[in-house]
């Protein structure tokens, strides 16, 4: 027999070249760890078949949690009895993504007694992925892990893992506490996490600013976006420098780039029209020594991006137009505190009205925009939209007005 | 729910945050001044404070061993004070306040096979997916392609001569799980051809209602086979997105040679200059060529190369689409426009060309 | 067919067109080189070969007698050889190779009430429709708003002293034959109210299936009334369209205090610059006010005033919206943004804002 | 009893105002007709009660047309008994709306005699409509116009009365021969346009240019507009005067306003990346003495617009990027010559599988665009869409070859 702790055949080829190679991965764990090398093996019998060789996963998982845990058996298991089970499980992550190599080593300790040795750090969600053990061994990983501090996170019809950027632990631009409210909402909603109370899955994403580093328009049902509301400030000293000194021509490279053209470029002073800015960040992130953000900072929050599967793709769309995040809270503003509420309301809807596997998203689409709004008590906002209708199929509702007249 | 034994514990949560931040993180958290790429990979973050806090960032295969994960540590461990992460799209990241610690831990980590860059205007990690590796959706694999892939751009990670960033994602089948859909560039795994119903096994472990309802184009029909309740796929009606698959196992789509790849170009994430946008389907089908499917790599090196040549400083893929219209895109990209390219799923009315705006 | 009497003349079509061409027209045909506008309404075209043709544009009200008609041949009889033609937009153009003559057709035309004007960055005349001079399916009047809103207007048909052009179009009903959808300012009749069911006569005179068919949104159901077959109307799925009506007489939904008038911006037609554009909601209902509807006067005045007022030259009604964004039009416009504002119909959700992109 | 020929009430207030007042026509028309007189009446009545009276049409037409002719009844023929019977007859105008005094003094008489005395000039489609006759006056009106050269326009489920801007006869941007086109297409469909063969109406609108001045992108089922593939014309000299003599600001009005951003202005020459211009007409417009389109003209067909009712409004889209209108006509090209063929395709297609009352718009949109240019023998090429598809549900179907490896 060839030895199962290397990757011969065509997994081989996909050991040379600059790019971290994850055949290597698995052949060492492989030296140590038998479903690692019976992983080589099934995929050198995938890459041969050009066919995938896993079954659907059934319901399996640690006690009392709805998710976490992805099922998952090999449809060849007289050849590869190792992997025979290979379940995953989704290890909720410290929010963005920092770690003590003391926690790590320990996870990798669990992960090599009691599992593949493999995992994916991370999986796109944002979770740690630990890449396949038997049903046997998820009780005991999972006593293992909580002990040590982490939980599972999200799977199946729950509020998924939420995630964010780096934010105010790093980048200059985060304009909310990013880390905090990620933090926050895994706390608040643990129960909502783990059991399947919704319709389908729900995910919540924190980015800083408009850069959006954690994709959160795309791939988040509540998307929470950091940004401000004041004047972008201006270093103009700064400007000439990045002008004169690095030959930047700021005309061409931040000006005309502008979307909305609200600057202007004498080739002394910028000037920028800031009642016009649309906060899309580009002259700040190429002139980032030169310019910042302002003062008056908190978020937008859109609602419903998702992949295709049913309705089509979508991207999250405007629900409040700016939030603010942090005290002092105005009275007439919409505020963090206001959060809960809203997301009450939402799952609320939602959880009601929602049909199996409809992603709030495709709900909104079903039931209509305006009428969400309405039953969640949020005012209709220009902002929300990139255009009003265009069809004149409106659903008006006869005001009391209007009823005293008919009735006449 | 049973009664748990009383040690058990549940509902725990992450740990806090707080717990593995570097102690310059703490100190300056929410207080960062600026930011400077020192170099391909490496950065330098500084606080209102006047702290300083460098960063080299590594390529990972996202699929890591516990033993490679051990070796960052010792790294972290050796020159940050234990401390290190990963970002959202699975680089790890070296932080140390030492300046004199950068240029060490980028020859560690490059000695471990990991090379430092994807920062600034470069070709940064691709997000990807499971693939053969651990889905049962999968349309093709994910790892591999991805390394295959990774291979041929590398120099593009390594530099930061792109007019601007370039996001490439790879989802394994339409589920998306990468998020393919706002990608500069995207691998689609697809399937070609509608579930082969297994009636057998559908009666035991499907629920009819659920499996016709799956279906976004009511393409499934409750029938009966034999006497017995089953469903029945009208094939012209079926685009193989595998959502019946998701939901009923028994309708299986896989199939080694009609399985295969599909490339999506010019969508965006961020909000800057342009709106975000969706991907738009570029090239309609590559076959599986395992292990290291030279066609695809070629035709996502040609979609690069074609950008890097014809965008200006700061031009995403789909901006400088948008500025040269796609009948040009197709014409330097060499790929043919076919009936595939155009849309005909709910909104296509809304992507058709309304008005005489044409190059020539 | 039935035979005809020998003399009876069909399919004929209308008159060759060079017939009616000016005989300068006949010779420059096709080889105009130039025209310039010299004054509002008054328009030359000079030929390749040099030969000039002055062309006086005034406004007529559409709905016209045959006794204005042969007012107008008066004039083009005695200055333009007989020839004198109408606009797309239902102005009347006399043409003439004298420039003497330019003048007195304008006084004569003034003098029978027909204001000269239209030509260039103006407001011409309303493309409108039938209203309750001749349609079964108005929710208002066409004749009567037109009159009032451009009389109120009528100072920018007479300069070209605007941004841009500016076309201001009226259909009386949801079926928009004066093609509303793609003008800078639309004004449409409106239902808001479901039909009501004259049951009697639905037996007559209606077929079910096609009355089912008719319904955009299938409010419309079949069923029994006292043992009859006959339709029913799901009232909370039914937006007013009115189709069930053009199809089935048995189904009114006018009412003189519910029905109205919308108004709706930032359309266009031209390629110029910008694609052409639907016209989008602005003002969702104003009641039904004659003879002289002076609340949608003051709106549209109003429309018109703030765009002159913030656009730049050339910039169309849509096209400015575009540069300032919605939200600041519903500002300036002093327009409250409500429910009905937000798209939910087929492809609603594209038109969502799906970007961080918003200003403060 | 008041005066029947004057109105008086609400009506008399729309007399006034300095645009001209189409009560002062009724008026007119009212001295010498009754049907006017009524009028005056029915729609005092309107104005008070704000409701229409008139009823569905019915079916009433001249014999052996399915069209041409609206029919309409009022709803309260016991006061107004000359309008009891209203119908109106739709007359198809000559190309353009090209007159001489003599033709239409003529059917004024015709109209005094046997109408209202009143018209529009024109209606919507662009017909002269006689607005309002009885039954038994059909026939006659008919055969009086006919004898004069003319014949009725469109209406139902027919080719409706094609229509086209002034084109070669007064502009000089007409880059194709809208009125022989327009005549052409009127006069060799005469069957189509008074018979209804088809699942409903089809309009065809010619326009010179992209200004588009019949409205054809949004009015028409199938557009004909005119444009150019070679070069912009420049006479540099004229670009200076206008900067120089007619004060212009050439980069803002002119440079800035180009969609594709494609002309550079240095104070003395204005040079054109034609490659990239996208033909949009802004800078000949305003430059109309300096610049002018290419010389290799033709125009672009596009398919499909329409209003809301059934399946919301529709612009027209691009069908035929580039077809020549002229000889010489090359071998590799759509020219005018493939015309017939095209539009016959399109009917026998829609015409077979068209569902009754469903616009070609909607149908290609049910079908699908792929399957359509498929059926119709098109090639699908770029320029017909904005942009390709984003969803992933595409109807693959199996090549040749896939099929092959399939059967192995
Ligand atoms: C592990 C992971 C991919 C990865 O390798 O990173 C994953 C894996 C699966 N996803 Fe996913 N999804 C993963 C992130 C995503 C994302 C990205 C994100 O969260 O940012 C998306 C797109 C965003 C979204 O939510 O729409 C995503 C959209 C889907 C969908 C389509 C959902 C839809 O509404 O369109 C499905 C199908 C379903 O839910 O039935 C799906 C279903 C699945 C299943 C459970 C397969 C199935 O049909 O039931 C996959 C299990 C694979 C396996 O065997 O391990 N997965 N999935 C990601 C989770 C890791 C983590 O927790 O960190
Ligand atoms: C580390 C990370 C956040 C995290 O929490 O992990 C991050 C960090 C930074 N991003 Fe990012 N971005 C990160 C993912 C993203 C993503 C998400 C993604 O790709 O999935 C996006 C959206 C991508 C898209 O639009 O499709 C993103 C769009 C940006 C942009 C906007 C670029 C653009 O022109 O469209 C900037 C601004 C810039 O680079 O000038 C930016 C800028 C930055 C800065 C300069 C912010 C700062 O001041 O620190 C950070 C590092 C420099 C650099 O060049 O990489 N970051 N950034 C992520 C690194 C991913 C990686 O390993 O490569
Ligand atoms: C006479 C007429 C054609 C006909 O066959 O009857 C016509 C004639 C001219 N049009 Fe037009 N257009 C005519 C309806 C239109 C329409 C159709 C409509 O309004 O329903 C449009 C599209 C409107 C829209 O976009 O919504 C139209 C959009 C234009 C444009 C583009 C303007 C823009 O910036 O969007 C031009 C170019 C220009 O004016 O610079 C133009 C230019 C012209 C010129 C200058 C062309 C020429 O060289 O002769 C003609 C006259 C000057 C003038 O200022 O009026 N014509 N023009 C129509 C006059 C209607 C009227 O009585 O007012
Ligand atoms: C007379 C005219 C309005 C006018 O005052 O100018 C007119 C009048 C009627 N139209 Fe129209 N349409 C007229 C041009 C249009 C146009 C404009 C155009 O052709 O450029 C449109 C929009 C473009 C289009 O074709 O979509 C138009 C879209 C409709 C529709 C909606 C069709 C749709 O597919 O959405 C209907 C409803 C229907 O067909 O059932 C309709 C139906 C009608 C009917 C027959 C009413 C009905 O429900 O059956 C109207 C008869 C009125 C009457 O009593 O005299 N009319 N109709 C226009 C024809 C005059 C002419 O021949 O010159
Ligand atoms: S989203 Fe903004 S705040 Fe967050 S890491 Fe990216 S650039 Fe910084
Ligand atoms: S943030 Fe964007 S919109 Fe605002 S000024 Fe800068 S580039 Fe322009
Ligand atoms: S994209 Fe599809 S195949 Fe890949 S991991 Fe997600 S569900 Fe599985
Ligand atoms: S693959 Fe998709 S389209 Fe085909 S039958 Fe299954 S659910 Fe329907
Ligand atoms: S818009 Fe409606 S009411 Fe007006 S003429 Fe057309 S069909 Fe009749
Ligand atoms: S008015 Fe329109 S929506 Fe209402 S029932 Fe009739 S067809 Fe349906
Ligand atoms: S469409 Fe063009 S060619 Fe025709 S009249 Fe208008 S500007 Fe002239
Ligand atoms: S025609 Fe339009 S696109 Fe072409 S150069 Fe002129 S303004 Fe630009």
């Amino acid at each position: 027999m060839a030895d199962k702790t290397k990757a011969t055949g065509m997994l081989a080829e996909l050991k040379d070249g600059p790019y971290p190679s994850f055949v290597k991965e698995i052949e060492a764990a492989a030296e140590k760890n038998e479903m690692a090398q019976d992983l080589i093996g099934l995929l050198e019998l995938s890459y041969n078949e050009k066919l995938c060789h896993w079954k659907h996963g059934g319901i399996v998982g640690v006690m009392g949690y709805g998710g976490g845990v992805i099922g998952r058996y090999v449809d060849v298991p007289e050849e590869f009895p190792n992997v025979s089970h290979f379940h995953t499980l989704r290890v909720n992550q410290p929010a963005a993504w920092f770690y003590k190599t003391e926690a790590l080593r320990k996870i990798c300790d669990i992960w090599e007694e009691r599992g593949s040795a493999i995992m994916n750090i991370h999986g796109s969600t944002g979770d740690i992925i630990l890449l396949g053990t038997t049903t046997a061994q998820l009780e005991p990983v999972f006593s293992e892990l909580t002990k040590l501090g982490f939980d599972l996170g999200g799977s199946g019809s729950v509020l998924r893992t939420p995630s964010c950027c780096v934010g105010p632990a790093r980048c200059e631009w985060a304009m909310f506490d990013t880390l905090k409210f990620a933090y926050e909402h895994t706390m608040k909603y643990q129960d909502e996490l783990h059991r399947p109370y919704f319709p389908y899955k729900f995910k919540f994403k924190f980015s800083g600013c408009p850069n959006d580093c954690v994709a959160s328009i795309a791939r988040a049902d509540m998307s929470f976006i950091g940004t401000w509301r004041d004047d972008i400030l201006v270093n103009q000293d700064k400007v000439l420098w990045y002008a004169n000194e690095k030959k930047l021509d700021i005309q061409e490279i931040v000006v005309d780039r502008c979307p909305t053209k609200c600057m202007e470029w004498d080739g002394k002073e910028l000037h920028i029209d800031n009642r016009n800015c649309s906060r899309c960040m580009h002259c700040i992130n190429v002139l980032h020594l030169a310019l910042k953000p302002g003062k008056d900072r908190g978020c937008t929050i859109l609602i419903g991006s998702k992949a295709p599967i049913l309705e089509g793709a979508q991207l999250s769309s405007v629900l409040v137009p700016f939030m603010r995040m942090e005290p002092p809270y105005a009275e007439d503003e919409a505020t963090a505190e206001d959060l809960p509420e809203l997301i009450d309301n939402i799952w609320e809807l939602w959880g009601e009205e929602g049909k199996n596997r409809e992603r709030v998203g495709e709900f909104i689409q079903r039931i209509g925009m305006g009428n969400f709004l309405d039953a969640i008590g949020l005012e209709p906002a220009a902002e929300m939209v990139s255009h009003p209708r265009t069809n004149p199929y409106v659903f008006y509702e006869l005001g009391e007005e209007d009823e005293e007249e008919e009735d006449e | 729910m049973t009664a748990e034994p009383a040690e058990r514990l549940t509902d725990i949560g992450p740990p806090h945050f707080e717990k593995f931040l570097p102690p310059v993180v703490k100190a300056n958290y929410g207080k960062w001044d600026s930011h400077e790429i020192l170099a391909p990979g490496i950065y330098v973050h500084t606080a209102e404070s006047g702290d300083k806090l460098y960063t080299i960032r590594a390529a990972t295969a996202r699929l890591i061993s516990v033993q490679k994960v051990r070796q960052f540590c010792d790294i972290a461990d050796k020159y940050c004070d234990g401390h290190l992460r990963w970002t959202s799209r699975n680089n790890v990241e070296f932080l140390t306040t030492k300046k004199e610690n950068v240029e060490p831990i980028k020859k560690e980590i490059e000695a471990l096979g990991h090379p430092v860059g994807g920062t600034g205007n470069s070709i940064t990690n691709i997000v990807h997916t499971q693939g053969w590796v651990h889905c049962h959706s999968a349309a093709t694999d994910a790892s591999g392609i991805v390394k295959a892939v990774m291979d041929e751009l590398m120099d593009e990670f390594t530099n930061m001569r792109l007019p601007g960033k370039l996001r490439i994602a790879l989802a394994c089948c339409l589920n998306m799980c990468g998020a393919v859909h706002c990608s500069d560039i995207a691998i689609l795994g697809i399937h070609r051809r509608a579930p082969e119903i297994d009636h057998e096994r559908l009666r035991k472990m499907c629920e009819i209602p659920n499996v016709v309802a799956s279906c976004p184009t009511a393409a499934i029909r409750p029938t009966s086979v034999d006497g017995n309740p089953s469903v029945e796929v009208i094939e012209e009606q079926c685009m193989f997105c595998a959502n019946c698959f998701t939901v009923c196992p028994s309708m299986p789509l896989n199939d080694p040679e009609i399985d295969g790849v599909s490339l999506w170009v010019g969508g965006k994430v961020s909000n800057a200059r342009h709106e975000p946008m969706f991907s738009k389907l570029a090239v309609p089908f590559i076959p599986n060529n395992p292990p290291r499917w030279p066609e695809v790599v070629e035709a996502v090196k040609n979609l690069v190369t074609v950008w890097a040549d014809g965008a200006r400083p700061y031009e995403r893929m789909g901006e400088w689409i948008e500025r040269i219209g796609w009948p040009r895109f197709f014409e330097v990209a060499g790929i043919e426009f076919q009936k595939e390219h155009i849309d005909d799923f709910k909104h296509a009315v809304t992507t058709f060309n309304t008005s005489t705006h044409l190059r020539f």
